[in-house]
């Protein structure tokens, strides 16, 4: 459910540190009747016009906190909450060309009462400005 | 036949506008309250942001405040045990009872009676926490949910543990999921969308119907090559089922709450895959006091082409539920 | 307490012999005679060469030579119709209605007062056979067999269809084997010999035990990557099931025979995996007056590695139901 | 079921028409608790040392009758017997060596109640004289 709502519209931008732009970033949900503690998540995948990125280079804030995915799953206080948009960061050297670029995302869910680990995917063709 | 079953929601109907924060909680709350479907179930980590974490005193304040506003009641919070919260390997058995415990006493803070657990906690923990659950004044109800039913050996030893222990502060909440009696349309019609061939569809739809064994009809479908969408349609027929609802009368004293799943109601007020005229005679006759809890669960099968209006679909159900739970005017011929 | 079940046997108990023919059709209903196994169903299919085509009246005239010869009683012919006969379409309607027919003929004929049909059977293809069972004097037995149980959907909607056409000439047979309460060792030490991990299969024994969701189960012993006699092992856990005893006692005007399936008897007379000292006892309750047929189904699980003796597997069998089936003497204190 | 008994441990031959080895030969019953209508005899493999051998190099026959597999599906009346022992003729020109040989034998049965086709296998060592 709420899969077409995981990657959302607005916030896809690139990301400058210290005069460099070091990657990209854009606004993201779960797709979960409600929210999930962050050791919860099993993984966060980019990928961009048909490019994926290593789970390295994948960053998760919420609140102005930033996990790996690494740290994310040892994260057993804070949460993802329901509905609540994310900033899924790439480090990417360069970022993005202007333009429009198709983004692909699959989030995999641990979920207690799942005998699986549901993955669930959204694409959507977005627009570095 | 006079009867004193409840009309409530659980705000878990109202997920799509939650999520997209169309709705505040006042908002569904008092969309409730206009139907008449005054008890109020809520999925505490959908609508406290932040819940399990502690909330401050102004979010119940803030709660209560509600329920008196709009003459409304508290019925059940909705706990999720994350026992696999931690990867590879699961929650203590301690930890596993604290937790049920802050949910119980966070029941307890918003004036819930009940509060729904899901049926993989292990009848252990449940024992555990059934002193805590009596010194708080709240029943901590198993969801019998599909594919699971009252018959399932998995709810029998829950059964039988509640009732060596004897307390009167364990029991079930039914699901009225598992009495899917037609393929739900708005399923069909989803999965049409995403390509499972029409013919197929239809195949699917009646072999459910005529209630032939999954196994079978999931044969025939691989045999057709219909694609992937075909495959996920037949594959429901593995997790959804319809069970005697006569099955509820031997366990009325342990039902306490129920949750009326629905997927869709037509503008003439029908559900077309749940018959409710046969569930609440059934609940009638086994003396059933608590709240029917419109549980909707349509949106994540219209979301992709369709705009969703939960609380149109609540209402609608609730209009049927209206007329199913007036006494009935003793027939006359004309 | 009093009761009137009756003891009996399927020549399916020693399919071993009678495949490898080491015994003839002789010896297997002298062996039932001399363990006091009076009632005798037969699989036709295995026991009478050539069956369902026509068979010498020779063949019938020995059948009931040797039910006088040996003080036995026919109880119950197990029919298996094969709408798969034609590749790629079904038999029609028709045409399975011509060969249940021929079926319940030859139960007749065998004087079997039932005949065993497959729940994969169409209820309306029995409702059509209805009619000349009554007039050939023979039930027609759908037989409730793991995974199903009477609660199923499908086992329910035969009944609606029973019930609804109000033929006493349709029924139902089930087949203990829908009340295996322990994981059979026998099963266990097979998918041990064939490579499952000894602690794995202990788990997925006590996961059995628990009645833990089977799909949990297979989940967790997916990630131990313990092989494919571990998964084969595993996936068994779909396709059984302890379901209730008690559930029988609303069907009994429609149970009229008995498969008393099992996989092991051991030298001190217990199945370790099917609880018969809970099952008789509910049978007892429910008037039950037919027969309890002993159905081996061991040869299976130990031909790989170990002789097969069918002969002792039921006497032993059979030497359990006398001790459970005989009035137990009052109680008083020493 | 019967896994073990499918290869009969006698009856492995060369056969012989018209002065000419034209294949081998060996008795095969049926992994089944009944007897079965050739119809819904599927398929009967046989591989020998490792070689699989063609669907149309394998004859079948009882009770002095044969089919070709097309030719048994198609056959409604005939049955293969609960226990009976048929013969399975493997047709290649000069049969096979003599001495010790791995014979496997694969069946496939279309069982009415079953959703699916089972195979069950067998795999013995034998003898050419
Ligand atoms: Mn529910
Ligand atoms: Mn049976």
């Amino acid at each position: 459910m709420f899969d077409k709502y995981m990657i959302c519209e607005d916030g896809f931008r690139n990301v400058e540190e210290g005069g460099q732009v070091v990657g990209f970033a854009f606004g993201a949900r779960l797709p979960y009747y409600r929210g999930l503690g962050l050791s919860m998540v099993e993984e966060i995948a980019v990928a961009v016009d048909g490019q994926a990125y290593p789970r390295e280079a994948i960053r998760f804030s919420v609140r102005g906190r930033s996990w790996t995915l690494d740290e994310m799953e040892a994260e057993y206080e804070d949460r993802w909450n329901f509905g609540e948009v994310a900033e899924i960061r790439v480090l990417t050297p360069g970022g993005l060309a202007s333009g429009a670029h198709t983004v692909e995302l699959a989030e995999r869910l641990r979920i207690s009462y799942l005998p699986f680990e549901p993955t669930t995917r959204d694409a959507k063709t977005l627009i570095i400005a | 036949m006079a009867n004193a079953i409840k009309r409530g929601v659980s705000l878990y109907s109202y997920q799509e506008e939650t999520y997209l924060q169309k709705m505040t909680l006042e908002d569904v709350i008092a969309a409730s309250a206009r139907m008449g479907a005054l008890g109020i179930e809520v999925v505490s980590e959908q609508s406290f942001w932040g819940y399990p974490a502690p909330l401050p005193d102004a979010t119940y304040d803030h709660w209560h405040a509600l329920m008196d506003k709009y003459g409304t009641t508290p019925v059940c919070h909705d706990l999720m045990l994350d026992y696999k919260k931690y990867k590879g390997r699961l929650m203590p058995f301690e930890e596993q009872v604290a937790s049920m415990k802050v949910d119980i006493a966070h029941a307890a803070r918003l004036g819930c009676p009940f509060t729904r657990a899901l049926v993989s906690i292990s009848p252990e923990v449940l024992a555990a926490v059934a002193p805590y659950a009596e010194e708080k004044g709240v029943k901590v109800l198993i969801e019998v949910h599909a594919p699971l039913h009252f018959d399932h050996p998995w709810i029998q030893r829950h059964y039988e543990v509640m009732e060596k222990l004897g307390s009167d502060h364990l029991g079930f909440l039914p699901d009225m999921g598992i009495f899917v009696k037609r393929f739900p349309r708005v399923w069909k019609e989803r999965f049409i969308r995403q390509g499972c061939p029409e013919k197929v569809a239809d195949h699917i739809e009646q072999a459910y119907e005529a209630r032939t064994l999954a196994e079978y009809v999931i044969n025939d479908v691989e045999k057709m090559k219909a694609g992937p969408a075909a495959m996920a349609m037949v594959t429901t027929l593995r997790h959804n089922l319809y069970a005697n609802p006569r099955r509820m009368l031997e366990f009325m004293h342990r039902i306490h709450n129920i949750h009326a799943k629905f997927y869709e109601m037509t503008a003439d007020l029908v559900e077309p895959s749940i018959p409710y005229e046969e569930i609440i005679p059934v609940l009638v006759e086994g003396g059933y006091q608590g709240y029917l809890c419109s549980e909707y669960e349509g949106n994540r099968w219209v979301e992709d082409a369709f705009p969703v209006d939960s609380v149109e679909q609540v209402r609608r159900q609730q209009a049927m539920f209206e007329r199913l739970l007036s006494p009935k005017p003793t027939a006359h011929a004309a």
